[in-house]
């Protein structure tokens, strides 16, 4: 029973961020609407860096930065793999959100259904 | 002295907490917008600022003591600010206060 | 001690965050939201002194001004929506 | 304690998701994402990750759902129904979620400190960071330093994204400063924003410039920056922001960033070392890091205060 609860405990994070990750994809491809979609992206990006940094986590150390009487420190290169890469999907975001502004100015809607059958009229 | 401030420091940070508390049970259980307002601006005000002060008194005389001051100046003014553009915009989006508890909006 | 108001913090979080899941009008959202950043500045710096580097406050003084300024955002952007469309509170 | 804390927190994070799978209305989608990642950014601050947490919140909580608001004033705000039946995505995520979730089966424990992540290069960054780099900020010398390249790499995306944008939208001066009836009567908010604004700008300043000692360096700086501007367009209109740092500037700072960061890489070659070496920019080699270090988040923080404007400005002057 207590292996049970240590397991549990032990893992937690990274089934959290697996359920997180599932709803963005979930919304990603069940939904019609692209700017949801792009949320969903968000979603699943940032359910990502927290794998990353429960990772880096170390029991009983704090934040890399260097002090007296400190000996026990987290694991500094995740952190700067995400940081990095919370930039990089900000300008993907931005990306992803100025090609639906287009799309939505050509098609007048947003809706990927609706896109679909104006495409097939054609 | 540092036993009269420690304790001062708990004082002001549970009162916050529990001015932070009332706040949020506020924004959940009034009954309409306009009424939420109030309590989220105890939140923003007198909760948050009973917390900030308690924590200056535990930080001392330090470069944390100024950074916490400057976290208090920033939410005196944008906790208000924002409230009120809040509720201006919601007046002139027709969005009408509760009056009457009979009444359902 | 500071566990204690760190668990307020999180139930009050917890509270606003039910507000802003029920609604009704985009104005409660915005509002909890708003509420939630200024609850999220309170944690990470009551946070802060837990671990005992009380010296991350700038995290804090940043979250502070972001979420002042998303708000004031969101109501610009609802303003000159509603001008455009001329539709009511959703 | 802090794991009690976390599990709240990650708690709150799966409500936050499944409400915003659920809501229908975009703009609330946009306030609820607003929220996601302010809650991820304190689960940061648990972790340990207070530089991360710092780019999170200026990132996903200001820019993101300013840019979400944005793009959902130009399109529509209600999500329409979908005609297909939503059975054959929930089967493809819950085969997905339960093969990962088996995955995560023989992953080490949360916070074990023999995981094989923290075996490698990690405890030389950590160990050797206050002999060679002399930067008491392990993620900023690991970033700056050690990985110069990749945040070159990275500084160049960036470019690429705003150049992109500043494709997909064009560029559009609006020197006429158009109002919105409802901001314009908002004294309060003027005399607050003029209150703010030079606040902002010195803090990012300190951030750029703190980030060797503290949490913070050039990409949250540039963001910080460009928060200040954004409040002051907010505030004042579009047309005097525009006056106070144009178009042009803009896309001249945004290539500016990133040729300075190349810059101090090549002196470095003229110099006798290699490519970003810093250690030979100085005297000493550890005041060389120094130099260069505060010499390449310069340069970040140039780009990505250019491009996140260039994007700001490339939706918002989009509106009809």
């Amino acid at each position: 029973m207590h292996d049970l609860i240590h397991d549990l405990l032990g893992h937690y994070n990274y089934w959290i961020v697996i359920i997180l990750m599932m709803t963005g994809f979930y919304i990603v491809i069940a939904r019609p609407n692209l700017v949801k979609k792009i949320v969903g992206l968000f979603i699943f990006q940032t359910s990502v860096f927290i794998l990353f940094i429960s990772m880096a986590k170390i029991e009983g150390g704090t934040a890399p930065i260097i002090e007296a009487g400190i000996s026990v420190y987290s694991n500094p290169l995740p952190h700067v793999l995400i940081l990095t890469a919370i930039v990089v999907s900000l300008a993907t975001t931005a990306l992803g959100l100025a090609l639906v502004v287009r799309i939505h100015e050509a098609y007048g809607t947003s809706n990927e259904d609706d896109i679909h059958v104006q495409d097939e009229a054609d | 002295m540092d036993m009269v401030v420690e304790i001062l420091s708990w004082i002001l940070l549970l009162g916050g907490a529990a001015f932070l508390l009332i706040g949020a049970i506020g924004v959940l259980r009034f009954p309409d917008f306009y009424t939420r307002l109030h309590a989220v601006s105890v939140c923003d005000t007198l909760g948050a600022g009973l917390v900030l002060i308690g924590l200056m008194l535990q930080g001392g005389f330090s470069l944390v003591t100024v950074k916490l001051l400057l976290i208090f100046y920033f939410m005196m003014f944008s906790g208000p600010t924002a409230v009120h553009a809040l509720a201006h915009a919601a007046l002139r989006s027709k969005l009408k206060p509760l009056v009457d508890d009979h009444e359902s909006r | 001690m500071f566990i204690a108001v760190a668990a307020v913090i999180l139930i009050a979080i917890a509270l606003g965050l039910v507000r802003a899941c029920r609604g009704p009008t985009l104005f409660d959202r915005i509002m909890a939201a708003n509420m939630i950043g200024t609850l999220t500045v309170l944690m990470v710096a009551v946070l802060g002194f837990m671990a005992g580097r009380p010296e991350f406050l700038d995290i804090a003084l940043v979250y502070v001004l972001i979420s002042f300024v998303s708000t004031i955002a969101v109501l610009r952007v609802y303003i000159s929506r509603k001008r455009a469309t001329g539709t009511g509170v959703s | 304690m802090e794991h009690l804390i976390d599990i709240v927190l990650l708690g709150l994070l799966m409500i936050t998701g499944f409400a915003i799978v659920r809501m229908k209305s975009l703009l609330a989608v946009a306030m609820l994402t607003s929220i996601y990642s302010l809650l991820s950014a304190s689960l940061f601050v648990v972790l340990d990750a207070v530089d991360v947490a710092l780019t999170e919140a200026a990132i996903g909580a200001g820019i993101s759902t300013i840019l979400m608001l944005a793009t959902v004033a130009l399109t529509s705000d209600e999500e329409k129904k979908s005609r297909h039946t939503p059975l054959l995505p929930l089967a493809v995520v819950t085969l997905t979620g339960a093969a990962l979730i088996y995955g995560t089966l023989d992953m080490p424990h949360y916070g074990d400190p023999a995981a094989p992540v923290h075996q490698h290069v990690a405890s030389t960054y950590l160990h050797d960071t206050s002999r060679e780099i002399g930067v008491p900020n392990v993620v900023t010398s690991v970033l700056a330093s050690y990985r110069g390249y990749d945040t070159l790499g990275e500084v160049t995306v960036i470019f690429t994204a705003g150049a992109g944008v500043l494709a997909l939208l064009g560029y559009r001066t609006r020197r006429r400063n158009i109002e919105g009836p409802g901001i314009r009567k908002l004294v309060v908010l003027r005399v607050i924003a003029k209150l703010f604004f030079p606040l902002i700008l010195l803090f990012a300043l300190y951030v750029l410039f703190h980030g060797d000692y503290g949490p913070g360096g050039g990409f949250q700086a540039g963001v910080i920056f460009a928060t200040g501007f954004i409040l002051y367009a907010l505030a004042f209109g579009l047309g005097n922001a525009q006056r106070v740092i144009p178009q042009p500037l803009l896309r001249i700072m945004a290539a500016v960033g990133v040729l300075i960061y190349a810059a101090v890489g090549i002196e470095g070659i003229l110099l006798g070392g290699k490519f970003l070496e810093y250690g030979v920019l100085a005297d000493d080699p550890v005041t060389g890091q120094h130099l260069g270090i505060l010499l390449i988040e310069l340069g970040v923080g140039i780009t990505v205060t250019a491009v996140m404007l260039i994007i700001y400005y490339g939706f918002v002057s989009r509106r009809h």
